[in-house]
């Protein structure tokens, strides 16, 4: 019985016009298993996932369930084998409550004919969320909740559908360790129900850490199923990526630490933070670390001049700073936000646009714009990070995470900037990409710039950072020296006791 | 009242300020200065004026959630009431006429939606374009000259009372409690927030948006079908310029109302109350003999002071 | 998120895209002059086409202004009312100075204020920019009813109306008027920094935003110029009717709004150009003269404007569909 | 919602006394929008005749211009504010009739001004003929080009009553005179700029054009300034005896206006009006003759209508 895989894909292959997307690529789920599913992005993990779940339908290749031959052609077909996703960007929808989005599209038929039954949609919804551990009131608009909540609605939502199969795509992506240390728990609770799960992620420690079985792909053909007792990182990484990669990236000679570059002092804001102290010294890469919702994001918008501060003084090289997000550039401050795509580019205008948008005045004084400039000056950056474009006029939406990233950085290289606040500079980009970015964190800090990196992931910081301070509910709860700069050590501050 | 009851996802108090505050305060000024204002006959008066606006600004308000518009409606509106009034006279039957009338609406709100949803045409410049479409159309069956001599039957519509109401107030009433239902209670409406709110949400839950793009801009046709009958019966006649502009009225008293043009953010309360402000300050400023030119100026600050205020509100 | 992703487009379209926009356009422009060269005789005469030009430039005007606005996903609805206050006030002060130059400054500069004014709703007051301009308009309209009290002035010095009615070189002024802010348009968009600005607000106000873009007074600036524009565009109307009437602007805005959306500007900001603007607005001249020309009911003409508009939309949606 | 409906339900139970306060007599006037001067004319007549008479009016526009829903409203709140009369131009002439009944239903005595209301019932009708005006004026026009040559004719608002009728003034005229061809007969909606735009066009089509019959003064002037923005010559006649048309008179770029005096009809319609109240007897119908205004007669009509006297029934009877 157990040898017979819950649903199983053989010879999947699904080409879109100009890109073999997968490549004769077989999958089996077996029940109460975490199968990661791992590859650089572009390997083919998300469309390998979106047939399974009839988003998409492949072009050649089976389906069996419990070993019966089945179709899958949309995604009600996928519900009925029990098959449920969560993306990445959620799928709720703002304005109806957590009941109304976890039962959306399978809503409780009331007595007349196409109304709903209220009073059955939340008891169930309260039925499921009690189910996951999730206390809350299944009345509270979707709108208010953060991206944890959210999260475990979407889960609810999955469960709802009483899923065999639950496929999660980086769920921790946007959550903190503590909330990480949650979900893996209700994963554990979901395994023991006999629940499978598909578990997409970049972050090695998860995948060993949960996996019961991982599948490489790359390319878009399966290049492993392995077991992680007996895989190494290393191994794995160099599964993916086709070629040997230190992951276990280590932190290069720094410079003595130069003057000081950024000089916060007591400040606090409206957003929910306040008497922080930081000091960033050229030369250095300073982590800023804490849960998600500890204020990391808010003080360093408040740094850049984003948002307002009520009290409090920055200095930007030695020199006090207008909070203006236009003075702060002016000085040479820059920020790569945590969300590239909604924040950081404009993605129908082209790489070069992008490239040259922070550095147009300083570029054209005279506020005569000339093209062939702005080109020129692209394709310096474009060299300079290694960012795979054939042009600077194609749009930046068309390139991977990874070189949308480095246009981000590349705009402020640009600029010439000499203090960089990197807002989790490398979530949702593939291993390779990491190391590269980590990389050119380096090379800022060698020439002289300052860094100040926030992250959700401490072996980043750890591996980095000569310094990081650790923010709790708005305040900073303790800066570690680089000897003190342990995973630990940041949980321990981090967390309440 | 019973939209906060009834739609969890909209806390009333949350949303008070803006139209509300308007509204109680052009209430309290009218009432003071004027006299005529506080009678019944004259509030009965203020809420028969608004009954026509409000059967467009229903279907607005629900086109809006889902990040739409419908530029078209007081067009169609008035192609309904011209061919109402031209089938009736041809037919003598009211009712065939009436079943016309909400034919041509279900023609351009279908017309709008394929524009909209098969040619993915955004709907600003869809029905910016059947909105030409319809007046032409009314300018060519009439050559620019009203219809009349329609039958009285027709009148009663909007003179007639039941149990002392005005008709014309029990259908609006009927309209409001039937679109309050459909977007609270049914599949339909939560449909409506999720087009609006997001889009993956519902393709991924197994719900063509297409199917239900349609529906919604069709129910708008059909709105201005019914719309039409009380036009047709106010005037006891159709004329080619009679709704001109009143869509936009139409999108005032949505946006008024509260409903934001973002992320199926909408509130139909508000917009009935955006209905009652803009007819309580057009009959308050002629109880006092405001001149017309003033008039016009109160509209537009009426407009910019209430988004003003619910600007104010968002910003914390 | 859903518009940010509609706005990724491929690279080989998104050359492409703006090339098969410009070519249907033209192609749209040469096919209605045939046909209309082939039904009237009188069509391709100097005079007519002179002519046309001359009722394009005004559309043209007001539509440059709105362009802009409209590639920063905003909307200007007020630029119809705008024209009448700025007209009305002008021509009196013309009439009181008997200055055309004063009367020139008062109408541009009335325009300008008013756009300020919308600029500071849309910004500071965070209005949406659709309801704003709207509701500007109700008062600029109110405003004008009351100054000008259902009078009309009339009557300037000839110097003044040579600016709408008179030729040089045997070209109408408006036109040469209307080739010089194609030009000054075009330039600012595609030629300066904070065009760029502009087009990045467009396309990502957020991401401009955090790359130190001044959001706020860009915006200001972009409704100031729309309006500055139907300033002027108030002038030539009255240099050419030689008179100010309270519903002079009357039904001017949603034609202009036509033309900038035949002309291929994208409602959701970030892609378009003013010389498209231009060639949309010729579109709808050429036929609104056609059908003066060929003498067809002018019940016609708003239906016949709808069909273009959804045509050239249309068009532009499919020539997108091809690259994907 | 339930709060509005039991509103309703007490106004209706109540309705029985809804009566306005009275004061002096006040009387209102509705005209059809606030740009055109003819209707300016009108009001200052009403204003001019109510001070001499010592009664207060009331005017009430269309906030958008000729709008018959809004018309309507504004005759539906003032009934609630029950004046003692009212003087009524109706922005469309049948359209209106329901509002005329329901002020005759509330018992308000109604005078019927410059167009004249399909139905309902008037204390009189004070107006004058546009169709002979337009006939007189357009003979005009006629005499000057020597009954021979081309004509335009530049129609108003499609559907006005006034418009139909003065057209129809302007083709019988063009018919007495064989030696007269009609070019084309375009509409311009009594706006300058339409004109202006539609005189441009038609020029193009035809090389040679005579005389220009326009339905309206503003519509003459868009005509004028085409004709001179393409230095042609053509005899323009318009309607409406404006201030802008006198001028253009007297510099000899209009030929001719007929004048539809809106002035007087304000005059005698407040007149009317204030006689009925006073039970005075008043007359079912007065129609001001047909005045063309040329270079012959303009003298008088360079007075501003403000410093004009209002002339009497007797006076109107006598001449």
């Amino acid at each position: 019985m157990a040898d017979v895989p819950l649903f199983e894909l053989r010879g999947i292959s699904k080409e879109f016009p100009g890109v073999k997307a997968l490549d004769d690529v077989s999958f089996e789920i077996r029940a109460g298993e975490v199968h990661m599913l791992v590859g650089e992005n572009g390997a083919g993990k998300s469309t390998l996932m979106k047939i399974l779940c009839g988003a998409y339908r492949a072009d050649r290749g089976e389906f069996f369930n419990a070993g019966k031959p089945v179709t899958i052609h949309d995604a009600g077909a996928a519900r009925q084998f029990g098959i449920a996703v969560i993306f990445q960007d959620f799928t709720l929808v703002p304005y109806l409550d957590i009941a109304q989005n976890i039962f959306l599209g399978r809503e409780f038929a009331g007595r007349v004919p196409g109304f709903i039954d209220r009073r059955r949609t939340y008891a169930e919804a309260t039925r499921v969320l009690d189910g996951i551990g999730f206390d809350i009131d299944p009345r509270e608009p979707v709108h208010s909740l953060g991206v944890a909540q959210q999260q475990m609605v979407e889960i609810a939502k999955a469960l709802s559908q009483d899923a065999r199969i639950l496929v999660m795509d980086e769920p921790t992506a946007a959550l903190s360790d503590h909330e990480t240390e949650k979900l893996f728990a209700m994963i554990a609770r979901l395994k023991a129900k006999g629940v499978a799960i598909i578990y997409i992620s970049h972050r090695l420690s998860e995948v060993f850490a949960l996996g019961d079985r991982i599948t490489v792909l790359r390319d878009g053909r399966k290049i492993a199923d392995l077991l992680p007792k007996a895989t190494t990182p290393d191994q794995l990484v160099t599964l993916m990526v086709g070629r040997p990669v230190d992951t276990t990236y280590t932190r290069p000679e720094r410079p003595v630490p130069g003057e000081v570059a950024l000089e916060v002092k007591n400040l606090s804001g409206p957003s929910g933070f306040s008497d922080v102290n930081l000091t960033v010294r050229a030369g250095e890469i300073v982590g800023l670390c804490g849960l998600v919702g500890s204020g990391r994001t808010e003080v360093a918008r408040a740094i850049f001049g984003a948002d307002r501060v009520t009290s409090g003084e920055i200095r930007l090289f030695g020199a006090p700073i207008a909070e203006s997000i236009e003075a702060a550039t002016r000085r040479g401050m820059a920020l790569i936000p945590e969300n590239r795509k909604t924040q950081g580019l404009a993605l129908a205008r082209s790489v070069g646009d992008n490239i040259v948008l922070v550095s147009l005045r300083k570029m054209f004084p005279s506020g005569i714009f000339v093209p062939r400039r702005a080109l020129k000056a692209a394709r310096a950056v474009i060299d300079k990070l290694r960012i795979a474009t054939p042009t600077p006029r194609r749009p930046v939406g068309t390139l991977s995470g990874g070189n949308q990233q480095k246009v981000v950085i590349g705009k402020w290289l640009n600029a010439d900037a000499k203090f960089f606040i990197f807002d989790e500079p490398t979530r949702g980009i593939d291993v390779g990409a990491k190391s590269e970015i980590f990389r050119l964190l380096d090379g800022l800090v060698h020439n002289g710039a300052a860094v100040l990196m926030i992250s959700s992931e401490q072996i980043e910081i750890v591996h980095i950072c000569d310094r990081a301070y650790v923010m709790r509910s708005g305040r900073v709860a303790g800066e570690l020296a680089h000897h003190e700069l342990t995973e630990a050590n940041i949980v321990r501050l981090g967390i309440h006791q | 009242m019973s939209a906060q009851a009834a739609s969890p996802t909209l806390p009333l108090l949350s949303r008070v300020p803006g139209v509300a505050i308007v509204l109680v305060v052009l209430c309290a000024i009218f009432g003071a200065l004027s006299p005529g204002f506080t009678t019944p006959a004259n509030i009965a008066n203020i809420l028969t004026q608004s009954t026509i606006l409000l059967l467009l600004a229903l279907p607005m308000t629900v086109i809006i959630m889902t990040e739409g518009l419908d530029l078209s409606i007081g067009a169609v509106l008035t192609f309904s009431s011209i061919v109402l009034a031209v089938t009736v006279l041809a037919t003598g039957s009211v009712t065939l006429a009436f079943l016309a009338a909400l034919a041509v609406g279900l023609c351009f709100g279908l017309a709008n939606a394929a524009l909209v949803a098969l040619l993915d045409i955004p709907p600003f410049i869809t029905t910016l374009g059947t909105l030409g479409i319809a007046q032409g159309l009314s300018l060519l069956v009439t050559d620019g000259q009203s219809v009349v001599g329609i039958p009285r039957s027709i009148e009663h519509i909007y003179s007639g009372t039941v149990v002392g109401i005005p008709l014309p107030i029990v259908i609006a009433a009927i309209a409001y409690l039937a679109t309050h239902a459909l977007l609270y209670h049914t599949r339909f409406g939560t449909y409506v927030f999720a087009l609006g709110g997001n889009r993956e949400a519902l393709r991924v839950a197994g719900i063509s948006v297409r199917g239900m793009l349609i529906r919604v801009y069709a129910f708008g046709g059909v709105m201005a079908g019914f719309a039409a009958l009380l036009m047709t019966a106010r005037l006891n006649s159709a004329h080619p310029t009679a709704g001109i502009g009143m869509e936009f009225d139409a999108i005032a008293a949505v946006a008024v109302g509260g409903t934001s043009f973002e992320r199926g953010n909408g509130w139909l309360l508000g917009t009935l109350l955006g209905v009652i402000a803009l007819g309580v300050l057009r009959d308050g400023l002629n109880l006092l003999a405001v001149p017309s030119s003033t008039q016009v100026a109160c509209i537009g600050a009426l407009v910019i002071v209430a988004l003003f205020i619910d600007g104010l509100r968002s910003e914390r | 998120m859903s518009t940010i992703a509609d706005k990724t487009v491929r690279p080989q379209l998104a050359l492409s895209h703006d090339v098969m926009q410009a070519f249907y356009r033209l192609l749209a422009v040469a096919l209605i002059c045939v046909v209309l060269a082939l039904l009237s005789d009188v069509f391709l005469t100097m005079n007519n086409i002179l002519n046309v030009l001359r009722q394009t430039a005004l559309l043209f005007l007001m539509a440059s202004g709105l362009t802009l606005v409209i590639l920063t996903a905003g909307l200007d609805l007020s630029i119809g009312a705008n024209v009448a206050l700025s007209a009305c006030l002008s021509a009196s002060v013309i009439k009181l100075t008997g200055s055309p130059l004063l009367g020139v400054l008062t109408g541009i500069g009335c325009g300008f204020l008013i756009g300020l004014a919308n600029g500071v709703l849309v910004t500071a007051l965070r209005i949406p920019s659709f309801i704003a301009t709207y509701g500007m308009m109700w008062m600029l309209t109110g405003v004008t009813y009351y100054y000008m009290a259902g009078e009309t002035i009339h009557g300037f010095p000839a110097s003044f109306r040579h600016l709408g009615s008179g030729y040089l070189f045997g070209v109408p002024m408006p036109v040469y008027v209307m080739v010089l802010f194609l030009l000054i348009g075009g330039l600012f968009a595609q030629r300066t920094i904070w065009g760029q600005q502009i087009y990045a607000i467009g396309a990502n106000p957020v991401a401009a935003r955090l790359s130190g873009v001044p959001v706020e007074r860009r915006l200001v600036l972009v409704y100031a110029m729309s309006g500055a524009m139907a300033g002027l565009a108030s002038l030539i109307i009255l240099a050419r009717i030689n008179s100010a009437q309270g519903d002079i602007g009357e039904d001017l805005t949603l034609p202009a709004v036509a033309a900038v959306l035949v002309g291929g500007t994208s409602l959701f900001g970030g892609s378009g150009t003013v010389a498209g603007t231009l060639i949309g607005a010729l579109i709808l001249t050429l036929v609104l003269n056609g059908m003066n020309l060929l003498q067809i009911n002018s019940s016609w003409q708003p239906l016949v404007t709808g069909v273009i508009v959804l045509l050239a939309v249309w068009i532009d949606t499919r020539t997108r569909r091809i690259g994907e | 919602m339930k709060y509005l409906t039991l509103g309703a339900v007490a106004a209706l139970a109540t309705l029985v006394s809804g009566a306005a306060s009275a004061g002096d007599e006040t009387i209102a006037v509705f005209t059809k929008n606030l740009t055109n001067p003819y209707f300016q004319a009108v009001r200052v007549g009403t204003e001019t005749a109510a001070k001499k008479l010592g009664v207060k009016v009331i005017q009430y526009i269309p906030t958008k211009p000729d709008s018959i829903p809004e018309q309507l409203s504004q005759v539906e709140d003032v009934i609630v504010k029950k004046p003692n009369a009212i003087i009524f131009i109706p922005v469309d002439y049948k359209a209106m009739v329901p509002a005329v009944e329901k002020i005759n239903a509330a018992g308000i005595p109604v005078t019927n001004i410059t167009d004249r209301a399909a139905g309902g019932k008037f204390v009189a009708y004070v107006g004058a003929n546009d169709y002979s005006i337009g006939l007189e004026t357009a003979r005009v026009l006629m005499k000057a080009i020597g009954g021979k040559g081309n004509v335009i004719i530049l129609e108003g608002v499609k559907g006005s009553l006034t418009n139909t009728d003065r057209v129809r003034g302007f083709n019988d005229a063009i018919k007495e005179n064989p030696g007269v061809k009609l070019l084309a007969s375009q509409p311009a909606n009594y706006q300058r700029l339409n004109a202006l735009q539609v005189m441009e066009n038609l020029m193009q089509s035809f090389p040679k054009i005579d005389g220009v019959l326009a339905a309206n003064d503003p519509m003459a002037v868009g005509a004028i300034e085409a004709l001179e923005g393409a230095n042609r010559k053509a005899a323009v006649v318009g309607i409406n005896g404006s201030k802008e048309a006198v001028e253009l008179i007297k510099s000899g770029k209009l030929l001719a206006s007929g004048d539809f005096n809106g002035f007087i009809q304000g005059c005698i319609g407040t007149e009317i009006a204030v006689r009925n109240l006073r039970h005075e007897a008043t007359p079912k119908e007065v129609i001001l003759k047909p005045v063309v205004i040329d270079k012959t007669n303009f003298g008088p009509y360079q007075t501003p209508v403000e410093q004009r006297t209002c002339p009497t029934l007797q006076s109107l009877s006598a001449s």
